[in-house]
């Protein structure tokens, strides 16, 4: 069992590492200086007190060139990545300068724990639970599965603004977009609360109804390879009731479903860029989204790397996980 | 010499993993032969190897170490026709009849493959031999022809798999957990099938199964396996009534009933470390002694009955190595 | 033998010819690849071409009206229809091919081979595809559909090869494989007809999945900035109406015909997959 | 799962330091147009910086250029006391909101930071800034380039000395500023969140007296990035001004009772003109009798702002450039322009393209004369779809005359590095046409910059003409009110503009503007003229916008 966990750490780490690593060289490999960007964008900004000479526009070249530490040889880039990302330092954003990429991020995520998790897990947990209720009547399958599928194809940000568009602008009974009033600061307050999840409404169930449709089919098609599966034959030939084949069934269809979970994380984050968007949703993928608009690559690193770290960790603890709960993987590494 | 297929020194290591890899013996040095009509148990918990011995024996596993002989040859060498002409002799029933049948084809498709490969010259009297087959093992030809695998019971197909066998020339069964998934009412004919083929076919059987009392029910001999080794082998009625190896006599003391699992405190009763290389029960074993350190090898005790224990062979030591909890089985 | 097979065929179609979801799902691909054949001859100006008339909403002259630059937006959709048949094509194969490579190969061959292309897919896996368009979109004028579809698909495949990865661990080992073998069934037999079969139902279903999958990354990357720059596409036509408040101002359409059509176009590939799944695991159908 | 949910926002609540605050709506002007991130800095010396900083630090004048008046604001009076020196005379009343005096030496102190750490401020030619007591200051020049300085005046916010002048140097430009920052504005910062910035009025301001009370106690500018939830909120009156770029709103201003600079076409403002940039270092674009063909084509009146931008900006754009306010368009030499401008006359341009002998080849299109090949490409940015339909129809329109032109949407990195590094043939850009008090700037920007590798600043076309950079000098050197002085030097430039039009003026861009009358009313427009309508922070124009918010009234 020790092994196993080792042997997890150590591939996961070789994972993160070359991950990591990629992440690094993209901005690298693009044509041109990231820094002519920005000091155009501050030449533009400036030009309203009339011309400046070039001489100053080097100036302020060397100036940043210095603030990204991007005159030193690659190799110590490299190095100096690592000895920062180990200290939890990734960098300063250019567009949003001087603001080191790891504030924005952490003043991001709150947002999308608190928005996307819900979404995610209630997805995750009504769609299994429909899928399993769709498994076992064959009425409910009929017309459940066809609107499943219709569900999981409606791209994210149509259903957003459409339902913006509904309840936002036509109704007016929900806002239409933000995380909280802006007439609000953040406070642990009841008015607030109610706000916040007044907010909430609109980019969860945009995020929900088109994630739930996946779920209820994984759950559905996998129930009934359970309950067609020899051991439920078994059960059955023993006389347990229908009830309990059921649940038996149930509990080893949701390990798949969780291993699916896991791995989507990472792109319903991706995903989730575009529902923010259309919210205007203070969130990661938001951020992210800035940071390609203004091609603010320490930015757009440092999202991707808190996405391959999310998606390694989530992928580690289900892991970990598995061993605990799927007595299969357990025989499979002390069997070999 | 009615010895049909000699095991000798068989050893299979599996592998596995890039980073840390690992090695997992599950089969270790074991030797024994099988004789003409006999029935032989091989008797296991999961994870002891026994379904390995099977898969090796059926060359669908090549042996790490060792030797598997039938008819003087050694089947690794087999290739060609003359693996199938092994095959034609030496056939197997899986443990899962619903995995044994490519779902995408009717049931016929197994009596197919003989009839492509091995009977091409009774294909005239194609349909008449599988009726007869099936018949053999009690099944009716129009409740199964024509017919997909998941419209069948698992009684059912196991049936069709054993009335495949008897198409053919076979002198061995490989029948791996035959009865595992069947229900219960199902279980007693499967078994009767299997002793009525050795009573007329002579077939032999090798017959692989983590229940004890189905062994004692049909075999002639019987052989238990743990973490890879024999422990204990003999006459099965000798080594029912008088069990040597405490792993046997723990398993008899608490024969299951039909489909009871094993509780915890019977399995993982651990009591210390395993010595490397040494007796594999000792870590579970209530009669340890320091000699155990050192694995015993298979000695014949009374006639037709070897058991690998220190203590059963009257090995003399101290006294028991205490793991400070007296072992209560 | 022969007879069999054939029954088997006929079985297999006959299912699909009975079974609801199928014909639901192909009579709306149909009706796509009608329009995008048919369509073209009832299209009198170019994507971009100045119709005359502004924000005009649908009628004989316009079919789906024109937006407010004056663009006819049938004419637009039924350019951008042939892009996403493209899309899914070019996105869904590169991804199946690849993905059906390496997870063959890696789930029948195990071992070091198997943990090092595991490794590499998973690695694959985190890097959102985002990073490598923000790349090429910076060494390129433009982005075609044919490029982005590219990146689609190379970016796409991981979770195919984890897909048949599993497909062929299973397979390899099934029971029914090795009952073959001790059948006396050659190496060649096997793979014909125990595992191509129950494989490549799965490797089609698996395309129609990564098609249609193709053409909701293609147009989630056009609504954040990232689709193809020189052709209409179904999802530039969206991220363009949107960008004009186009339910607001009331050019409803403007922004509903594109999301049906992709809507409806991928829930038919899905539905035309659930049957097949039907028609190849016997197990689903409804007995 | 719930207990998950909660936990979550109980983790969020504790650990958010700020206060709970709820605006009141009465009392709240909500605005939003230039900020599309969360605020990272309010550091009034990065250009960076975020919504606001001009309405917490003054500077000395203030800009309104409906008027083209330079207001004291900081400052009492300024005046030139000979022909180098600029006598600045403060306030005496103007007090930071830490109870200090604002003194001459603030004034020093801003002016004197080198450029790395207040880039706006820049002035080449200043020698020498003095304190002649505390609330007078001295401006000493070599040789004043006019134009620079007053921009430096009116664009250039005061800092405290005695609280910045304790950071170093090196450190002051990446300051973030974002806690009490210490001002001497009408309003006072108060927080600030991913969605938005609030200021909250400074009620003993010093300059009450002087200019009147801002009528909003707290001032909101919300982070916005999609317009289609700008004008969502803008519509349903959360949103009282709107400075976004708001497509198709037309229809929807009579409907809603909205506010707009004008209640008629156009209904916005210029602000800032749109050209087609020609590469001028590449065949056949150096030839400016080609260059003036692709100008007959496309024209200063063409049907491009009614199909792009419906009447909100004005459906002609003038043969130069100039933006329609007074400051530019009294030294636009009318002569000049009708003896050598141009119209929109497809037939013209044919004609001028058959005698240079650029004729059509098999396919239709026109070759170089030497027979070969001609392909010119037009650019702007991916996804900034009003220009992309524009790009459309100008591509059209030189498709008309004969020549194969395509309209390329590259991503704005690529758009902007082709821009600057001469590796494009035609490209449409505005960044540097904006409001100002000379048109010496919008000139500037255009042909000041001498040709290099790179260009970042301005001169995008690569035009080489040391006469004109001659002309540009003189202009900087004499007064701005000196229009007899300066006339004859700008129609001299205007003259070589239009004889080889190294650009083509293609549309004016508007000050986008809106407003709803539900809370907050009173809001200037093309009746009532009494500010400029714009919320942008921009050193340039906004300056004056103080009295956006005097101006406007509660609406019950």
């Amino acid at each position: 069992m020790r092994k196993y966990l080792t042997r997890k750490i150590i591939i996961y780490l070789i994972t993160f590492f070359i991950a990591a690593s990629l992440d690094w060289a993209i901005p690298r490999l693009m044509p041109g200086n990231p820094v002519s960007l920005i000091v155009s964008r501050f030449a533009q900004a400036s030009s309203g007190s009339a011309a400046q000479a070039s001489v100053l526009t080097k100036q302020m070249f060397d100036y940043f060139m210095q603030a990204f530490q991007l005159n030193i040889p690659w190799w110590e880039q490299y190095a100096l990545f690592w000895r920062n990302l180990l200290t939890g330092n990734l960098g300063i954003s250019m567009y949003l300068y001087p603001e080191p990429v790891i504030n924005i991020i952490l003043s991001a995520v709150p947002y999308d724990i608190l928005f996307l998790l819900p979404s995610i897990l209630l997805s995750f947990w009504v769609g299994n639970r429909i899928g399993a209720w769709a498994a076992r009547s064959k009425k409910a399958d009929n017309i459940l599965l066809p609107t499943f599928y219709i569900l999981t194809s409606v791209p994210y940000f149509w259903l957003g603004i459409l339902l913006v568009w509904i309840f936002g602008t036509l109704l007016r009974v929900l806002p239409m977009s933000g995380a909280f009033s802006y007439s609000m600061t953040p406070s642990f307050t009841f008015a607030f609360i109610f706000d916040y999840l007044k907010h909430w409404i609109l980019p969860f169930l945009s995020l929900f109804i088109v994630s739930l449709g996946g779920w209820a089919i994984g759950m559905r098609n996998m129930i009934i390879y359970e309950l067609e599966s020899n051991y439920s034959r078994y059960m059955g030939s023993l006389g347990a009731s229908q009830r309990l084949i059921r649940k038996y069934s149930y509990r080893n269809a949701i390990l798949p479903q969780i291993t699916g979970l896991a791995l989507q994380l990472g792109t319903i984050v991706a995903g989730a860029i575009t529902t923010e968007i259309v919210f205007s949703y203070p969130g990661i993928g938001y951020i992210l989204f800035e940071g390609i608009m203004n091609k603010d690559y320490p930015l757009i690193q440092g999202c991707f790397l808190f996405i391959i770290a999310g998606v390694l960790l989530a992928n580690f603890i289900i892991d970990i996980l598995y061993m605990f709960i799927d007595p299969r993987v357990k025989i499979a590494y002390t069997e070999g | 010499m009615n010895e049909l297929i000699q095991i000798q020194n068989l050893t299979k290591i599996f592998k596995s993993g890039l980073v840390g890899g690992y090695f997992t013996t599950a089969v270790d040095d074991i030797s024994f032969d099988i004789h003409k009509a006999e029935i032989i148990s091989l008797v296991g918990e999961s994870g002891s190897g026994k379904t390995t011995v099977g898969r090796l024996i059926l060359r669908l596993l090549k042996p790490s170490l060792g030797r598997i002989i039938y008819e003087g040859i050694d089947i690794s060498t087999l290739k060609g026709k003359k693996l199938k002409e092994y095959y034609k002799h030496v056939q197997g029933v899986f443990q899962d009849p619903f995995a044994s049948f490519n779902p995408i084809f009717k049931v016929d498709r197994v009596f197919n493959l003989l009839f492509d490969g091995y009977l091409k010259d009774k294909a005239n009297k194609k349909h008449e031999l599988i009726v007869e087959s099936l018949e053999k093992v009690g099944l009716n030809s129009l409740d199964i022809l024509g017919k997909y695998p998941h419209q069948m019971s698992g009684g059912q197909l196991q049936r069709i798999l054993i009335a495949r066998t008897l198409l053919l020339d076979t002198k061995l069964l490989i029948a791996d957990e035959l009865i595992s998934m069947l229900d219960a009412s199902t279980r007693v004919d499967v078994l009767n099938i299997l002793g009525d083929l050795r009573n007329k076919e002579k077939m032999s059987v090798l017959f692989i199964t983590h229940d004890l009392s189905l062994g004692y029910y049909i075999s002639d001999t019987t052989m238990i396996m743990y973490r890879g080794n024999i422990v204990e082998f003999g006459k099965t009625k000798l080594v029912f009534d008088n069990p040597l190896h405490p792993y046997t006599r723990m398993l008899l003391s608490s024969v299951p009933e039909i489909g009871r699992k094993w509780k915890k405190s019977e399995l993982e009763m651990k009591r210390g470390e395993l010595p490397p290389g040494g007796c594999p029960y000792f870590d579970r074993c209530p009669l340890a002694m320091d000699v155990c350190r050192k694995k015993p090898s298979l000695k014949e005790i009374d006639q037709n009955h070897k058991v690998a224990c220190y203590a059963a062979e009257g090995v003399k030591s101290n006294d028991p190595i205490s793991f400070g909890k007296s072992h209560d089985s | 033998m022969k007879l069999s097979d054939r029954l088997k065929k006929w079985d297999v179609l006959y299912f699909f010819l009975t079974n609801s979801k199928f014909k639901i799902g192909i009579s709306i691909l149909l009706f796509f690849i009608l329009l995008s054949i048919v369509g073209p001859f009832f299209i009198h100006y170019k994507p971009y071409e100045y119709a005359g008339v502004q924000g005009s909403p649908p009628s004989l002259e316009h079919p789906l009206g024109t937006n407010p630059f004056g663009y006819d937006l049938y004419s637009q959709l039924i350019v951008a229809l042939d892009g996403t048949w493209l899309v899914g094509l070019i996105g869904g194969g590169v991804a199946t091919i690849i993905g059906l490579l390496i997870g063959f190969f890696s789930g029948y061959k195990g071992g070091f081979l198997d943990e090092v292309l595991m490794m590499f897919t998973n690695i694959l896996l985190v890097i959102p595809t985002i990073a490598l368009l923000v790349i090429i979109a910076s060494f390129l004028n433009s982005r075609s559909v044919v490029l982005e579809s590219l990146i689609i698909g190379l970016t796409g495949w991981p979770w195919v090869a984890r897909a048949v990865r599993a497909q062929t661990l299973s397979l390899k080992s099934r029971e029914f494989v090795s009952l073959s073998k001790i059948s006396g069934a050659g190496t060649l037999k096997i793979i014909a007809e125990d595992i191509a079969p129950n494989m490549l139902s799965y490797v089609f279903m698996v395309f129609i999945l990564q098609f249609g999958g193709s053409i909701l990354a293609i147009v989630g990357l056009s609504f954040i900035g990232l689709g193809p720059t020189n052709s209409v596409s179904l999802g530039g036509m969206l991220q363009d109406s949107v960008l004009w408040n186009a339910l607001i101002l009331g050019y409803w359409w403007w922004m509903i015909p594109p999301g049906i059509v992709i809507t409806f176009m991928v829930a038919s590939l899905y539905f035309i997959n659930m049957a097949m799944d039907e028609a190849f695991n016997p197990r689903l159908r409804s007995t | 799962m719930k207990k998950i949910v909660l936990a979550a926002v109980v983790a969020l609540m504790v650990a958010s330091v700020a206060m709970a605050l709820t605006l009141p709506r009465n009392e709240t002007l909500y605005f939003g147009g230039s900020m599309w991130g969360p605020l990272t800095n309010f550091n009034p010396l990065n250009p960076n910086h975020g919504w606001g900083v001009d309405l917490v630090y003054p500077t000395l004048f203030m800009y309104n250029p409906l008027t083209n008046q330079m207001i004291p604001y900081l400052a009492e009076s300024g005046t030139w006391t000979s022909n180098t020196t600029y006598v600045v005379k403060l306030r005496q009343n103007a007090y930071w909101t830490d109870g200090q005096p604002v003194t001459a030496y603030d004034v020093k102190y801003t002016f004197e930071l080198p450029f790395t750490v207040n880039q706006l401020v820049a002035v080449p030619s200043l020698k020498a800034v003095n304190v002649i007591n505390d609330y007078t200051v001295e401006f000493v020049f070599s040789q004043p380039n006019y134009p620079n300085f007053y921009g430096a005046l009116y664009g250039s916010y005061i800092v405290p000395e005695h609280i910045w002048s304790k950071m170093a140097t090196s450190d002051i430009f990446s300051y973030a500023n974002l806690t009490n920052p210490v001002g001497c504005g009408p309003y006072k910062f108060l927080t600030y969140n991913p969605q938005e910035i609030v200021l909250e009025r400074n009620d003993n301001w010093w300059g009450n007296d002087v200019f009147g009370k801002p009528a909003p106690k707290y001032l909101a500018e919300l982070a916005v990035s999609s317009n289609n939830v700008a004008l969502g909120l803008l519509l349903q009156g959360q949103l009282d001004i709107s400075n976004f770029y708001l497509p198709g709103i037309e229809s929807l201003i009579k409907p809603y009772d909205l506010v707009a600079w004008n209640d008629k076409p156009p209904y916005m403002l210029s602000s800032n003109t749109a050209l087609l940039f020609l590469n001028n270092s590449v065949a056949p674009l150096n030839d400016p009798q080609f260059r003036r063909a692709l100008a007959y084509a496309i024209g200063p009146t063409s049907d491009l702002t009614q199909r792009v931008y419906a009447g909100q900006v004005p459906n002609y754009v003038d043969p130069l450039g100039f933006l329609p306010i007074e400051s530019w368009m009294q030294f636009e030499d009318k002569n000049v322009v009708s003896q050598y401008g141009y119209t929109y006359d497809p037939a013209k341009a044919v004609q001028i393209l058959d005698q240079l002998g650029y004729k059509k080849g098999p396919d239709g299109w026109r070759t170089m004369p030497n027979g070969k090949p001609l392909k010119l490409s037009i650019i702007c940015p991916y996804g900034w779809t009003d220009w992309m339909a524009a790009e459309r129809i100008v591509a059209e329109d030189l498709q008309k005359i004969g020549l194969n032109v395509t309209a390329d949407f590259p991503d704005f990195t690529t758009y902007w590095n082709n821009f600057t590094s001469g590796n494009y043939t035609m490209a449409i850009n505005n960044f540097g046409s904006g409001i100002s008090m000379t048109p010496y700037t919008y000139l500037y920007w255009l042909f000041g910059y001498p040709v290099e590798q790179y260009m970042y600043n301005g001169n995008f076309e690569r035009y080489s003409n040391p006469e004109v950079v001659n002309l540009l000098n003189k202009i900087s050197s004499i007064p701005l009110d000196d229009v007899n002085a300066l006339q004859p030097l700008y129609s001299e430039i205007e003259q070589i503009f239009l004889k080889n039009m190294p650009v083509i003026p293609l549309w004016y861009n508007g000050m986008w503007y809106l407003a709803n009358q539900s809370v907050w009313t009173n809001f200037p427009n093309a009746k009532n003229p009494y500010a400029f309508p714009s919320t942008w922070t921009n050193n340039a124009v906004t300056t004056a916008s103080l009295y956006l918010y005097t101006g406007i009234k509660p609406a019950k």
